[in-house]
């Protein structure tokens, strides 16, 4: 049953673009994307628990850095991706060590994340390099002359690259979760002391944590320069954007493989319909949109705090 | 001597600024410090309340300065409705549940001013708001002096609230030990919807004294935010003198940065200084060690 | 036989308040050991001494004579020193099993070997059938039983029980009883239990520690400790009453 | 690029040449218009909305049917995108929009990958017409031609006042159009030929609570000159700090950006915005068709004055005229005819000060001129080019105190 089940979703998903049109794709591409940061940060705070506010730091490395080496070297985002995964994960591990070095925790730990996404993005602005404040902008091939290997093509490429990144990310977390890794995670995340006591390294269990999902976070990145092919520090780095892809996993259920994958599935289209409808109903004030998402969240979290995944999971008889 | 004197200009500018940002910081600092939440929509109700001035300005011609009493009580009504009715359940609970419910709130809050308001900066044009005092170099606009006063005042006001009222000694007592209050019979909830309401009705204050500096927008919500969330860090978790020496701080890093260097690059120096108290006094300033 | 744990003059001070005064004592490999005393006697601060929660002030500990003192809690647990926690804390998103494979996963990296072990660590201390409940959802008793379940999942040389018993009834007493005398008996793992139980106390403990206000006062076979006049004064309350 | 526009006007001649049955107008032009009307570019995005929404009546009245499909994006890119698939699905033919240069290199892609014509109102950076997008026209300068334009106003100023400052100071936000102006006036000032030393060059944050800092460091240069490139927010900050501290530069002039004509900026300072003076291009009110969209746009919006919201409201009609001027001379709303026909534009009927409206290989009209405008009795005035002022520019400004 949960087999036939996934093989029908699988099957639709690779199939979608048979059907879609290029407006649900363009949709579908954006799901996949909040799937893949969604995971990122779900490892992190969803099994280790460490809050994060700052995963655009990560995300906008990771687009940064393989966009500069296209841009200034001709190097394929398939292998800058790497070069954007070190960069994230330097930044992670910086972070990393100054919370667990002088323990700085809960609150604090993502207001050090906020700070350190922050003072990125203003170097960011002044960067010459970059092009500043002013933004970076990737070259469009004309049609047809669209490579692969420099992650260029159209809604369909797109979409199955984002699928395959989501799936990907959804596979790593699944895999992590049953591995010693995500064990000791999850153990130091429900409580540190006793982790201690049985034998885990605070330090490097933590540490892992952050390095991965940094590392998984900067993927999203590359997709974020090549699908849009133009960077602004004050859009990539911006703290909303650290903002909107939290709101994925924590409504779908932290600590789930498949929580993000939910969230991400309802919060993107519902947005999309919400703008629809909001238009339909002649109501085009601008601004109503966004007060119907904003008690969409507040009764989300109202009525199933921790995720409507578990919820949907134990209602379907799958947990 | 020129520089030293725009020098100790630049800090003065920096100091009354830093009393702003201190008084916006206080109600943030309040619901913080004794419910521990963190209060996402700070910023949009800051932004609610300079609306607010603004409309009693331009209606009843009321002077924001007193406008700010009345504006004060309304939000503390707000406050203690929203604690009741909507945040009360997630008091305890996991940070991120607490952030999407008031994320949520500040959505809908911004959005909604967005709406009945419009995006245009509304300002309130005040006979005073442009004087200023030459005292040697240095010069002191009278609207910053009126709300950093107003600043010293409030915060003196809301400590001897919590020092020397019942009420107060009670809201402390939950602060400190919330069980303990519990035991000893005290009404936990009513007690904090009293604070959630009092930290509004600061924010509240704050914000209608605000449109004598800054004119009302809703672009301005996310960075009060952030700035309260930092200024209450660096100065200490539910210290309210925390809150104005960290206000200070903050004016006079970003005064001093931008005057000695580019003016943009500002906000970078008030986050080098959060990363700074974090990792050598993570319990802010004037915090109390855990 | 030679001394598995060698704890010397070891002290600790909380601002001003000696928690644990100058305390010697030896236990051997495979003994069975038990700590007691009255309540705020610095009995579970000695095993935070041990077992590196909380850095000793002056003193040395060691575990077959390496020095362990100073060291961190899971460097500790690495040498293969488990604890319970008094006040007990179970991972309490994760399932019993769960909670236990994080024990056996210290010993294994491999999460199937980890299931097996944990799985027949259940078996021993009689709660398969709670396997996979979430450990929130456990009463007290089971709870502290996890707490054991999961410090023997990561194979110690030495155990550090702290008030495990409490709570029980007294047939769970002796079921726990019999169970702590088998794992020492199998595996040679060394116990040293804290424990108001006197019932267990007696029937387990080779030898009995009596700490009073942070100091040893008797070392020596239950029978022994409790024929000292000092012990009964302080600790059985037999004495006059101040 | 030369055989497109080979091709181009290959396209133009066809289109001349059909038959008048074909040529018969078919239903209505459906434009998709993207703004920002919410977000933090919700002020600009709905003042560009209220150009917009008096548009189909005034061309209708010029002989176009148009019908607009509102979307506001949100001021987020990726809403930018999915609504431009959206909006496309929705029937529209193509797409006017969205005053951010972000969202319009988003929107671009959707654009060339569905044909359909893309006709961006407002977007400064030079990118958007470098990166050889076949469905993308832009009537708007980009950086460079703003500042270059600006600055040769600066000249024309001091030649027709007299006045002779020696100093200036640049203070720019350290946004997007800020820095690329930034970038502009790096590259041009030295070979602009002003007889005005720039002293230092200062970048602010745009989201700044305060900029009293800011103006001390002014103040401590006291240049004669203050240049600015500012959004509207900002410059009331500036100018109110530049009052308390008492300091009055002899001028002050953005060489094109917004900021000193907005309407919240007339309403926030009152008689000290008076002066100010900004070099952009601007509504030519002696043309006919300007004077048709201030009479619908006055009426429409009875909070607005057209005189001080001509900019966003007028580069947002433009937009919508050349679709529909395309429409028009393509006879279908087809996505490839109609870009062959927005491509041989050539409007000499329009609104804002220029030539006529009309693209390169790149799409770019180079055709647009500023107007150096000042600001007389809180309303932007025309004081050059001579032709289309209305009244003489005032150089140096008067002092603060005093002004009525």
């Amino acid at each position: 049953m949960r087999w036939a089940l996934g093989l029908a979703l699988a099957g639709a998903l690779l199939a979608a673009p048979l059907v879609a049109g290029r407006y649900e794709l363009s949709v579908l591409i954006l799901v996949f994307q909040f799937v893949l940061m969604g995971q990122a940060w779900n490892l992190m705070m969803g099994y280790a628990g460490q809050l994060s506010l700052g995963h655009a730091l990560y995300v906008g490395l990771g687009a940064y850095v393989p966009a500069l080496l296209w841009l200034h070297f001709g190097v394929s985002p398939l292998l800058g991706v790497f070069a954007g995964m070190a960069a994230a994960m330097l930044a992670g591990a910086a972070i990393g060590w100054l919370g667990l070095r002088f323990g700085i925790e809960g609150v604090y730990f993502a207001l050090l994340t906020i700070a350190f996404a922050e003072i990125t993005r203003v170097a960011f602005d002044h960067l010459p390099v970059t092009g500043g404040a002013g933004g970076l902008f990737l070259p469009v091939t004309p049609e047809g002359r669209a490579a692969w290997w420099m992650l260029d093509g159209g809604p369909v490429f797109f979409y199955y690259v984002t699928l395959a990144l989501a799936a990907g990310a959804t596979g790593v977390v699944a895999w992590l979760a049953r591995s010693r890794m995500g064990f000791l995670w999850r153990a130091v995340r429900d409580d540190p002391v006793a982790a201690e006591a049985l034998g885990v390294n605070l330090f490097r269990a933590r540490m892992q944590a952050i390095l991965v999902s940094s590392a998984m976070a900067s993927v999203a990145g590359v997709v974020v320069a090549f699908y849009y092919r133009n960077l602004f520090p004050s859009q990539v780095f911006d703290m909303s954007r650290s903002i909107e892809l939290i709101l994925a996993p924590i409504i779908g259920g932290l600590g789930t493989v498949l929580g993000p994958v939910v969230g991400a599935a309802l919060l993107t289209p519902a947005g999309e319909a919400l703008a629809a409808l909001v238009h339909r109903a002649g109501l085009d004030a601008p601004g109503v949109k966004a007060v119907a998402y904003g008690l969409l969240l507040i009764a989300v979290i109202w009525v199933r705090p921790s995720g409507i995944w578990p919820w949907l999971a134990r209602r379907l008889g799958v947990s | 001597m020129i520089m030293a004197e725009l020098l100790l200009g630049v800090v003065v500018q920096g100091v009354m600024t830093g009393l702003v940002y201190g008084l916006m910081a206080l109600g943030l600092s309040v619901i913080f410090g004794v419910i521990r939440v963190v209060n996402f929509a700070h910023g949009e109700f800051a932004v609610l309340a300079m609306y607010a001035a603004w409309l009693a300005h331009t209606q009843w011609q009321l002077d924001p300065i007193l406008a700010a009493l009345p504006i004060a009580a309304g939000c503390f009504a707000i406050g203690y409705g929203l604690q009741r009715g909507l945040v009360s359940p997630f008091v305890g609970r996991a940070e991120h549940e607490q952030f999407i419910l008031l994320a949520g709130v500040a959505m809908v809050l911004l959005n909604l001013l967005l709406m009945g308001f419009g995006p245009d900066a509304r300002p309130v044009n005040l006979p005073y708001a442009l004087d200023s005092y030459a005292i040697g170099p240095v010069i002191l606009d009278k609207a910053r002096l009126i709300v950093a006063a107003v600043a010293l005042v409030m915060t003196g006001a809301v400590i001897g609230f919590f020092r020397f009222t019942r009420t107060g000694t009670a809201i402390r007592a939950c602060a400190d030990n919330l069980l303990g209050a519990a035991v000893v019979g005290l009404d936990v909830k009513r007690l904090y919807a009293l604070t959630f309401g009092i930290g509004l009705a600061c924010v509240g204050a704050a914000g209608a004294m605000l449109v004598t500096i800054s004119d009302a927008s809703p672009v301005l919500a996310h960075g009060f935010t952030l700035q309260g969330f930092i200024i209450v860090i660096i100065g200490g978790l539910g210290s309210l003198g925390g809150a104005l020496l960290g206000g200070v701080l903050i004016g006079v890093c970003e005064a001093l940065a931008g005057f000695l260097w580019q003016p943009s690059m500002k906000s970078l120096f008030s986050f080098l200084l959060l990363v700074a108290v974090l990792a050598l006094r993570p319990q802010g300033l004037l915090g109390k060690r855990a | 036989m030679s001394a598995l744990l060698e704890v010397e003059a070891v002290s600790r001070r909380f601002r001003g308040l000696l928690a644990v005064d100058a305390v010697s004592f030896g236990v051997d490999a495979g003994e069975l050991f038990a700590v007691i005393g009255p309540n705020g006697a610095g009995k579970t601060t000695l095993f935070n001494l041990i077992a590196g929660a909380l850095p000793p002030s002056a003193g040395t500990i060691r575990l077959a004579g390496e020095r362990i003192d100073g060291l961190r809690p899971d460097a500790i647990a690495a040498r293969g020193v488990g604890r319970t926690f008094q006040i007990v804390r179970p991972f309490p998103a994760m399932t019993v099993r769960e909670n236990i494979m994080v024990g056996s996963l210290m010993r294994t990296p491999h999460a199937a070997a980890a299931r097996a072990k944990a799985d027949a660590v259940m078996e021993r201390l009689g709660f398969a059938a709670l396997a996979d409940r979430p450990a929130a959802s456990l009463t007290l008793p089971d709870r502290k039983r996890l707490e054991v379940a999961r410090a023997l999942a990561t194979e110690p040389r030495l155990l550090l029980l702290d008030e495990v018993m409490a709570g029980l009834r007294p047939t769970e007493v002796d079921a726990m009883v019999a169970t702590l005398r088998a794992i020492n008996a199998e595996h040679g793992t060394t116990i040293v239990l804290i424990e108001h139980v006197m019932r267990a106390v007696m029937a387990l403990a080779g030898r009995v520690l009596v700490l009073h206000h942070g100091a040893r006062i008797a070392l020596g076979t239950p029978a022994e400790v409790v024929a000292e006049p000092e012990v009964v004064r302080s600790y059985l309350g037999t004495g006059p009453v101040h | 690029m030369g055989g497109i526009s080979r091709r181009g006007l290959a396209a133009g001649a066809a289109v001349l040449a059909m038959p008048a049955i074909v040529r018969a107008q078919p239903a209505v032009l459906k434009v998709g218009l993207l703004l920002p009307r919410s977000g933090y570019l919700a002020q600009a995005g709905q003042s560009c909305h209220r150009g917009a929404l008096v548009a189909p009546r005034v061309l209708a009245d010029f002989g176009m049917r148009i019908e607009i499909i509102d979307v506001d994006f949100e001021s987020n890119v990726d809403m930018a995108r999915t609504q431009a698939e959206r909006v496309i699905n929705a029937g529209a033919h193509c797409i006017v929009g969205p005053f951010e240069s972000g969202a319009a290199l988003a929107i671009a892609q959707v654009t060339e990958q569905r044909k359909i014509p893309f006709v961006v109102n407002i977007g400064a950076a030079p990118q958007i017409t470098e990166q050889g997008y076949q469905y993308l026209v832009r009537n708007f300068p980009t950086g460079g031609q703003l500042v270059t334009n600006g600055l040769a106003l600066i000249k024309d100023l001091l030649a027709a006042t007299g006045a002779q400052p020696k100093t200036a100071v640049f203070v720019h936000a350290n946004d997007t159009f800020g820095t690329a102006q930034r970038g502009a006036m790096d590259a041009l000032y030295p070979r602009a030929g002003l007889p005005i030393e720039l002293l230092d060059r200062i970048a602010y944050d745009p989201k700044a609570q305060d900029l009293s800092v800011e103006v001390t460091k002014i103040r401590a240069l006291n240049p004669d000159v203050l240049l600015v490139v500012t959004r509207s927010a900002d410059a009331i900050k500036l100018f109110r700090d530049m009052v308390r501290q008492r300091f009055t530069p002899k001028a002050i002039i953005s060489p094109g950006s917004p900021g000193m004509y907005d309407e919240e900026f007339y309403q926030a300072l009152g008689p000290l915005a008076d002066f100010a003076i900004t070099n952009l291009p601007w509504a030519n009110f002696n043309a006919p068709m300007t004077k048709a969209l201030e009479a619908a746009y006055t009426p429409a919006n009875p909070r607005y004055r057209f005189a001080a919201e001509c900019f966003n409201a007028g580069f947002t009609f433009e937009a919508l005229l050349v679709a529909a001027d395309a429409h028009k001379r393509a006879g279908t709303t087809d996505g490839e005819t109609l870009m062959r026909a927005v491509k041989a534009t050539n409007l000499a009927e329009h609104v804002m000060t220029g030539g006529p409206i009309a693209f390169d290989a790149k799409g770019q009209n180079p055709n647009i001129v500023s107007a150096s405008v000042q600001n007389r009795n809180r309303t932007p005035t025309v004081v050059l080019p001579a032709s289309a002022a209305t009244a003489a520019p005032v150089l140096p400004m008067p002092g603060w105190q005093g002004r009525t």
